[in-house]
């Protein structure tokens, strides 16, 4: 500690220069984000950033006059880092672009398009569908058939997908994406 | 000036001062990597939607971000002075500079405050709840996801950050420290200098996207 | 050779002193040690009923449970073994107790961070538990999205336990390097430390290093499920693969904090009962570090099918297979440390060799799985769940329980009963491979993991795995017992029973609470067995 | 063993094979060595105190991890290379598109025709199947073909093969789903590639059935089995087992012989002529009924016996 205390002995006139370079490079960077100099923006803006960064390091946070140790371990964190963001990127900017084949429509029209927010052909959809498939059991008046008001659609949708085991519902599971959601959007709106 | 009176299972006041500094230096690496798996979640959602990010920046206030940032890097600054006054048995003015340093994290959050509000109010909010109209982008979302879980984590550090210089600063008042004894100033203040350091890297990364 | 530390102390042992109340606000390393030993145990017996419970379902075809239930009970069994179990036990509880006395320092650097850490344990593991009384979790102990964002069961609490078990991890592994760099008895330079000692050490930097990922993680997961953040959410614009690529970053160095310090404890275990230095110190300590390093390289090998890119396939690849060196390079020097040796084959030797035999299948194995075009067939299937039990069971495991053994009597001054001790280890041993060896065949016949029912071809050896999953039931249940019954009525043991060379044999056993009056200086290496020719 | 019924099996089985004999070859070595040792030096014949002091002996460390280091390298080469035609489908391949669904699969073919739970393949021919998820994560699995890829949700993935066995191989779900993971099974049906052509073209017409398995199918497809049992167990509606030309007491006391017209006016009419102790809730299937799908399930409830 004693050697440490006799570095920082009259010290403050460094603190002060590093802060007016700080201040110097925060108004440099925000300027530079005025002008589209394309690519250089953000390598501009990370060298700038990474400068103002090891000045706080080693000034502020007395690193430079740490032992070896500390310094290791502080460099170190972002070594892991770089690992991490460098092997994700290995994944994520390399993955294939896969031309789907435009013939099918039902399928890829269901796989990305959002159902689960109810429309008014989905609920007209889901009114004959119940028409077909629900009316046995849930004609208006039935016993079993009751629906109870405060239940969420992601829960009818469960329900119509995976069935009541306990209640004699089957599951509905071979129903298609869409028709599911229309009928989950219909028996919502009778809920209103 | 209470006597400060060294724990029994070190030799010396030295090796205490050496082991809290070595234990600080490897709770900050937890820090980065905690940070550094939303710079991992930036990273690949501006390199894969990269005209997402140069058109939802616009909508953040860049004055703000920079008024913040200045704010931050004088509070690290009298940070610094702070401590070196301790270490110069100075404390009276080591309080002022702590109060000081207070102070620029309060206003740090109130503008933080008054940007979330705003966002707020316009509807530019995390995945499910954006309801902003103007933007085309159908990932729009995605950007102030990210916006709000990095300044969010960064302000709660900046929370925590200012709660540690206030028991430090009622300390220093009390004259619990001198320059035989300063380290809980010093482990606050290397704290407080790494969240100003993860706002020097959030701010152009997130308000100066060209 | 004379270290001249202190033997006898008429001092009081840390145990004797103090009701309930001092143990729960101790400051001593031993305590704590003891404490995360009865909670992590108390896990392993709850993990281990799951896991008797998922076996008894896949007895024979058909549902016993129903499948929500058995969809539960394997997450139960995964979240509980790797979380509450496997990591915290042997840093936390054996190296909390003997990491201070090998170094020759009265207690860990941070005494209070450390009883933080055990509070901080516990709380994560209630909040955890506390699912079960909320309709359990059912995704898995992976978490994968969009599933668990997807599923109704209470995900939040699990993942929010997690997060909170996360920190006393981090707190433990930070204490240690602490401890390690600074308190180090004189003359005890890094090449006089213990192995043990260098397996904590590189099991501490992994977790001060890995674990703050899970915690943003689980993090991001709960914003998900709370907020709709959408970054793993394909419906809301994310990737769930990128999901997959933070979970794994810090999962698959987990796997290296549950595997190094089991190699650890065989390092001292083989060199005792041997009576011979260990082959290759420098080769067993720097391969440690080595396996440290090379864990956050390896992670995709567990996404090789999951749609990732084939170039991130080829470089995951190619690391993990770098991964098999340093380990070879252990299980090398430990078959050749027996050599021209005097070897007693009492429990903890038993347990020492069994790691060794257990841990050699579990490492080839994965050899298969670390080959892209082998791991395309055997990705999912029950051939990886063998492997990971051979590692993780067969390996942790076994280590815990040679260092269990061979530190009991130090610990608690009592020694176990050896026959008991041969009896239940033949149990294990025995009930262990007939559970998981099976299972590779399960895996090449292309039985997926996780499935509550199977077709008929797969029965036959269905049964037997489970036949032998009660053979390790009564194993541990007999363990349980002697080890309790050894508490009370268990012969007294000596100092030094099996006249060890480390430091922690020079204190009284049990030891007392200031561990050394005087603090010893270090004169040479802690493997000093043998005559020089 | 599982047959090798893709042209990629014969190649992943004999890496398989290559590091199976290495491990065994060397996991041999060690446990020979180790028991060799334990036999050879037990406690009992030697002199704990008189062990020779051996520290280490490097050259035989380094020649070690050397040897490891180019056989572990080997074996990456050789998977890198078969991955690499596991990942590369050829042009020609006939693109089917894959919908994984909460425990079920959904195979769509360039003419618009479409299978659940069945994936029809002409042999010697390769197909590439195009697929994504409609909601979690899935895994095509195919054991007999030695591959597997995961569907994601939100994005595509592929997998191609060229199968040689014709015949039917099972198909499993490889990542966890939730409840169903393990009811997700489906059949790659392999057939020679004339009748693949023949299959393809036939037209989407019903498959040939009599009129009673036509009404048997209607039976569950309109959700009659669920108030109705054919097992003799009354439910909410009476068991149709042996009903036809059964004498039913009906509500009003009057009694009546069961016959098609009865049957057809309770489809249309259920309240009008109800049988004693049964709730009034059967729902009319007027309009939702074909003539000639009424037709089929009297001949199913006829035929019910």
């Amino acid at each position: 500690m004693k050697k440490f205390l006799r570095y920082l002995e009259g010290h403050e006139t460094v603190y002060i220069t590093i802060w007016g370079m700080l201040l110097v490079l925060t108004i440099l960077t925000v300027w530079v984000s005025y002008h589209n100099f394309g690519i250089m923006n953000i390598v501009v803006a990370m060298l700038v950033a990474t400068i103002k960064g090891s000045l706080v390091c080693l000034y502020f946070m007395h690193l430079k006059y740490d032992n070896k140790t500390n310094q290791v371990v502080f460099i170190s964190a972002f070594v892991f880092l770089a690992i991490f963001v460098g092997l994700v990127g290995s994944d994520v900017f390399f993955r294939p672009s896969v031309r789907y084949p435009e013939s099918s429509g039902h399928l890829a029209h269901a796989a990305f398009e959002d159902l689960s927010q109810s429309t008014p052909e989905l609920v007209k959809r889901g009114q004959e569908l119940f028409k077909v498939h629900c009316i046995a059991c849930h004609a208006l008046g039935h016993a079993s058939g009751k629906f109870k008001s405060e239940i969420s659609s992601q829960k009818i949708y469960e329900t119509i997908v995976k069935g009541l085991s306990d209640a004699a519902m089957p599951s509905f599971s071979d129903l298609g994406e869409k028709e599911r959601w229309a009928l989950t959007h219909y028996v919502d709106s009778l809920k209103k | 000036m209470t006597q400060h009176v060294v724990a029994e299972h070190f030799e010396s006041a030295e090796q205490a001062f050496e082991a809290s500094k070595l234990g600080l230096w490897l709770f900050l690496v937890t820090e980065i990597l905690l940070f550094g798996g939303l710079f991992v979640l930036y990273i690949v959602f501006r390199g894969l939607y990269p005209e997402l990010f140069h058109e939802a920046s616009h909508h953040l206030n860049r004055t703000l971000g920079a008024l913040n940032t200045v704010v931050l890097i004088c509070s690290s600054f009298t940070m610094a002075l702070a401590v070196s006054r301790v270490q110069h048995n100075d404390s009276k003015k080591a309080a002022g500079l702590l109060l000081f340093t207070f102070l620029c994290g309060l206003t740090f959050m109130i503008v933080k405050y008054c940007e979330y509000t705003h966002k707020i109010h316009e509807g530019l909010l995390p995945g499910v709840h954006f309801s902003f109209t103007e933007m085309a982008h159908p990932k729009a979302p995605l950007f102030f996801s990210l916006y709000f879980m990095m300044t969010g984590l960064h302000g709660l550090h900046v929370l925590v950050g200012m709660g540690l210089i206030a028991w430090v600063l009622i300390r220093t008042r009390r004259g619990d420290f001198s320059s035989q004894y300063f380290t809980p100033v010093e482990l606050t203040g290397i704290y407080w200098h790494l969240v100003d350091l993860i706002w020097i890297y959030l701010f152009p990364l997130l308000y100066l996207i060209g | 050779m004379e270290h001249h530390g202190e033997s006898q102390g008429h001092h009081k042992s840390y145990l004797e002193g103090g009701g309930i109340g001092s143990w729960l606000t101790t400051l001593d390393h031993k305590r704590i040690g003891v404490m995360y030993l009865a909670a992590t145990m108390l896990f392993f017996a709850v993990g281990g009923i799951f896991a008797l419970l998922v076996r008894l379902e896949l007895l024979k075809s058909g549902p016993l449970f129903s499948p929500d239930v058995y969809n539960k009970f394997f997450t139960f069994h995964g979240a509980i073994m790797v979380f509450m179990f496997i990591i915290p036990i042997i840093p936390a509880a054996l190296g909390n107790f003997f990491l201070p006395i090998m170094i020759g320092a009265k207690d860990v650097a941070f005494p209070r961070l450390n009883l933080a850490s055990y509070y901080v344990f516990i709380g994560g593991a209630l909040l955890a538990f506390l699912a079960i009384f909320f309709g359990g979790v059912d995704t898995g102990w992976t978490f994968y999205t969009p599933y668990s964002i997807r599923s109704a069961t209470s995900v939040i609490l699990v993942t929010m336990g997690v997060f909170v078990m996360g920190f006393s991890s981090i707190m433990t592994g930070l204490n240690f390097i602490v401890t390690i760099h600074k308190l180090r008895a004189p003359g005890m330079t890094f090449h006089r430390m213990p192995l043990f000692l260098w397996a904590i050490y590189a099991t501490a930097i992994i977790q001060v290093l890995a674990t703050p990922v899970i915690g943003i993680t689980t993090l991001l997961l709960v914003m998900e499920r709370v907020l709709g953040i959408g970054f793993f959410d394909p419906k809301l614009g994310g990737d769930p693969i990128l999901f997959q690529h933070f979970f794994w970053f810090y999962s698959h160095p987990a796997v290296y904090i549950m595997i190094l310090p089991g190699m650890g404890i065989v390092s001292e275990v083989i060199t005792v009962f041997s009576r011979k230095h260990i082959f290759g110190y420098k080769a067993i300590a720097y391969s440690s570090l080595a396996i440290a390093f090379i864990s956050f390289l390896v992670w995709g090998h567990h996404m090789f099918v999951s749609g990732q890119s084939a170039w991130a396939n080829f470089l995951f690849s190619i690391l993990t297979m770098l991964v098999a060196i340093p380990t070879a390079i252990k299980i090398f020097n430990w078959t050749a440390t027996l050599y021209k040796g005097s070897i007693h084959l009492q429990t903890p030797m038993l347990y020492a060799l069994s790691f060794i035999f257990l841990f050699t299948i579990g490492g080839l194995t994965g050899l298969f799985l670390a080959a892209l075009s082998v791991d395309v067939s055997l990705h999912d299937t029950y051939f990886v769940v063998a492997h990971f039990h051979y590692v993780m069971m067969g390996g942790t495991v076994m280590g815990l329980l040679a260092g269990l053994h061979y530190w009991w009597p130090k610990m608690f001054g009592r020694m176990y009963p050896e026959i008991w001790g041969k009896i239940s280890w033949a149990f294990v041993f025995l009930g262990f491979n007939v559970t998981f060896l099976p299972q590779f065949w399960l895996g090449k016949m292309g039985m997926p993991r996780r499935y509550h029912d199977y077709g008929p071809e797969f029965a036959t050896w269905n049964m037997v795995s489970s036949v032998g999953s009660w053979l390790i039931g009564v194993g541990f249940l007999m363990m349980f017992i002697y080890f309790l019954w050894s508490l009370k009525r268990g012969e007294k043991a000596s100092s030094n029973p099996w006249n060890g060379k480390t430091l922690e044999w020079q204190l009284s056993s049990p030891p007392t609470t200031h561990n050394f009056d005087h603090v010893p200086t270090i004169t040479e290496g802690p493997y000093q067995y043998g005559v020089l020719r | 063993m599982l047959p090798q019924a893709s042209t990629i099996a014969p190649h992943i089985d004999s890496l398989y094979n290559f590091i199976f004999w290495i491990s065994l070859i060397s996991f041999v070595g060690v446990v020979a060595a180790m028991v060799y040792f334990i036999i050879r030096y037990h406690r009992s014949r030697w002199d704990p105190f008189k062990t020779p002091y051996i520290t280490g002996h490097s050259a035989m460390e380094t020649s070690v991890s050397v040897g490891l280091f180019i056989l572990v390298m080997v074996i990456f080469a050789w998977g890198w290379k078969d991955y690499k035609k596991i990942v590369s489908p050829p042009q020609n391949s006939l693109e089917i598109s894959v919908l994984g669904h909460q425990w079920f699969w959904e195979f769509e073919y360039a003419n618009g025709k479409k299978l659940t739970n069945e994936l029809v393949v002409p042999k010697g021919r390769p197909v590439k199947l195009i697929m994504s998820s409609a909601d979690v994560i899935h895994s095509f699995f195919v054991p007999n073909f030695r591959l597997k890829q995961d569907l994601v949700p939100g994005t595509y993935t592929t997998l191609w093969f060229q199968a040689t066995q014709t015949g039917e191989h099972p198909v499993f779900c490889a990542e966890y789903c939730g409840t169903g993971h393990s009811k997700m099974l489906a059949k790659v049906k392999v057939v020679e590639p004339t009748e693949y052509a023949r299959w393809e073209k036939e037209e989407k017409k019903e498959k040939g059935l009599n009129p009673a398995e036509v009404g048997k199918e209607l039976f569950t497809k309109k959700g009659c089995n669920v108030c109705h049992t054919v097992t003799g167990q009354a439910l909410i509606g009476p068991s149709l087992l042996g009903i036809f030309g059964k004498n039913e007491e009906l509500a009003d006391g009057k009694k009546i012989q069961v016959d098609e017209n009865y049957l057809r006016e309770s489809l249309m009419q259920p309240q009008a002529k109800l049988v004693k102790g049964f709730p009034p809730v059967m729902p009319t299937f007027q309009g939702t009924l074909t003539d000639e799908e009424v037709n089929a399930v009297i001949a199913y409830i006829k035929s019910l016996k």
